[in-house]
């Protein structure tokens, strides 16, 4: 019943969007960010998919993985964003050291 | 009726882009903070328009967590944003 | 079209007039607090009136309840947000439009 | 008809664009603040996206957990790095602008062009329509004890990326513990419209979680969002201000952190032992063991996320 392509489409430019965020930008929150985009990317692709069926109703596996994928996204999320302000406390800057400089 | 709630929705989804203007432009956190508000509200009518309009009676579940939710969201933003953004930042 | 559908679309109507209202002065108003005054208020009159207009079609009393509940919470939460927000930008000295 | 689709199209189509523009104006945001606020309205529209793929399971989710979770996750990272920072300067840095740091930047920008390309042609040259699962689960849906396919699916067909998923949330607050936890932040002066607020709301949330954990066997809801809307009433207490008491933080926590993860383990170790494959309920008892399960994992992922949130190291009985 929805323009199904269309969010494909959508969900591969926003894993584009993330993942070119996440090489570009230095500050590691940023980089958290884009990589919580990537996977909106990727699990709306995996959706999409799931409606292709000939039948009305849409595949229900996609569906169970994608709910699995954002339980797994926000812990690992939770758990990065310790992490960087460990970084952050070592070293003053919530940022990865510059290989040209460090 | 159902192609007048989508057309109403549809007009909806676009109040929500004023909010986003709004986070956009600032200037102050507070005005920022006003676009979780707009979703708060707008989101939650587009959610029951559609559960009216395709009479799945479970998208009135989802707005009712998402009411649920934004008001937590603005809440964490409340408490937890102020100490960090310089309001009136000039324009 | 029969009656109780010409009230819940006028009621509709409503409902949607007042969310543009809303927007137009979140983007138009001049400081934070009359933007929020706008909003908070129209938004949630409008939510109102959406409401109303979804229950007069409501299959069943339960559906009712569940969209009153759902316009009550929203009603608590806008305020109380509202105030913290406006309570907020007071202290941090977000001054106030004068003109 | 021909209206309604057109309708609907357009409705997809603002959507689809709004995601595209929000994602890219709060990566690109110069303000890291502004950023979290462009990324929750992200997450809000994309629950609007999910409802309109026809998925109110994951729609729930990612109000709950996208949205609610991250968001509150993300301002307090953003509130703690305020300390430790010592400029606004260093957390907006301009970007670079050398030579070498612009030529990396657009090439960067047209390999992931191309990658895109790639990716939309791939889409494009997907068959229209696919059998999928949806014909098997509904013929098993019988024997699974539940109602609704996507319960089915997660707590029955594929109940071990379920018992995997809770252990990976539980590895999480382990990680965050075994890093020494962070220090607790200040406590704002209470104010009485927020603690009003979350008396009220609470309870709501508290009934609001059982209510999705009822509803998930038979329509979308279940352990899941149930669990992340609990979680999100321990991360309200802990905005307004309010502390659990040290009695409670010793035994009961790791006992209600565990309870999922472990009656999980319980059940999988009984049906080796039943002589069936791992997680094959016997069809007479799955409806049993599948509302035992959604309750323990219920409070156990409204639990680790709460801790996730608060993010404070365990404190032992010498209250260290």
């Amino acid at each position: 019943m929805s323009s199904v392509p269309l969010f494909a489409l959508v969900g591969a430019g926003l894993f584009c969007i993330g993942l070119y965020a996440l090489i570009v930008y230095a500050h590691l929150l940023r980089k958290i960010l884009a990589i919580n985009v990537m996977g909106s990317g990727v699990f709306l692709v995996l959706a999409t998919l799931a409606d292709r069926t000939v039948n009305a109703a849409p595949d229900p596996v996609p569906h169970a993985m994608i709910i699995t994928g954002i339980v797994v996204a926000v812990a690992t999320t939770a758990f990065a964003l310790v992490l960087m302000l460990k970084v952050a406390e070592k070293t003053g800057r919530a940022e990865l050291p510059d290989e040209r400089t460090g | 009726m159902q192609l007048f709630n989508l057309a109403l929705g549809l007009l909806l989804l676009m109040t929500l882009g004023g909010g986003i203007w709004r986070a956009l432009r600032g200037p102050s956190a507070a005005d920022r903070m006003l676009s979780v508000q707009v979703f708060g509200t707008a989101a939650v009518a587009v959610l029951l328009l559609l559960a009216q309009a395709f009479g799945q009676a479970a998208l009135r579940d989802v707005a009712l967590a998402f009411a649920l939710l934004a008001a937590v969201t603005a809440v964490a933003f409340v408490r937890r944003a102020w100490a960090e953004e310089v309001d009136c930042d000039p324009e | 079209m029969i009656l109780s559908d010409y009230v819940a679309a006028v009621l509709l109507l409503v409902g949607v007039f007042f969310f543009l209202a809303g927007t137009v002065g979140l983007v138009r108003f001049p400081d934070v607090y009359t933007r929020l005054h706008a909003l908070t208020k129209s938004d949630n009159v409008g939510l109102g009136f959406v409401v109303m207009g979804l229950a007069v079609e409501a299959e069943s009393w339960f559906v009712v309840g569940k969209l009153l509940l759902i316009w009550m919470l929203v009603l608590l939460a806008g305020a109380s947000v509202a105030h913290l927000i406006a309570r907020g930008a007071t202290q941090r000295g977000v001054r106030m439009w004068t003109d | 008809m021909d209206r309604l689709t057109l309708v609907l199209w357009i409705f997809d189509s603002v959507t689809g664009l709004g995601l595209l523009l929000l994602a890219g104006w709060a990566l690109a945001s110069p303000q890291l603040f502004r950023g979290i606020i462009l990324f929750v309205a992200f997450s809000l529209m994309m629950s609007i996206a999910w409802v309109r793929i026809d998925a109110p399971d994951v729609a729930l989710a990612e109000i709950a957990i996208g949205a609610g979770l991250t968001g509150a996750l993300l301002l307090a990272a953003l509130s703690r790095l305020g300390d430790s920072e010592p400029t606004q300067e260093s957390m907006n840095r301009p970007i670079e602008r050398s030579y070498r740091a612009r030529t990396f930047r657009s090439l960067t920008a047209s390999l992931l062009a191309a990658v895109a390309v790639a990716l939309v042609f791939l889409i494009l040259a997907l068959p229209g329509d696919s059998e999928g699962l949806g014909a098997e689960v509904a013929a098993s849906l019988d024997a699974s004890g539940v109602s609704s396919p996507v319960t089915a699916v997660l707590l029955n067909f594929r109940g071990y990326d379920t018992l995997l998923e809770l252990l990976v949330l539980l590895l999480a607050l382990l990680g965050v513990w075994s890093l020494g936890g962070l220090p607790a932040q200040p406590v704002s002066p209470a104010v009485l419209v927020l603690d009003t607020l979350a008396r009220i709301l609470i309870p709501v949330l508290l009934l609001s979680s059982a209510y999705l954990l009822w509803a998930g066997t038979h329509a979308p809801g279940g352990a899941f969002q149930a669990g992340a809307v609990l979680g999100a009433a321990g991360v309200l207490l802990s905005l307004a201000g309010w502390q659990v008491r040290q009695r409670y933080t010793g035994v009961t926590l790791r006992l209600l952190l565990i309870a999922g993860p472990s009656l999980f383990l319980a059940f999988a170790l009984y049906t080796i032992v039943a002589g069936q494959s791992l997680l094959e309920y016997p069809p007479q008892r799955a409806g049993v063991m599948i509302v035992l399960l959604e309750v323990a994992a219920t409070l156990s992922i409204g639990t680790t996320l709460a801790a996730l949130f608060v993010a404070e190291g365990p404190r032992n009985k010498e209250g260290q």
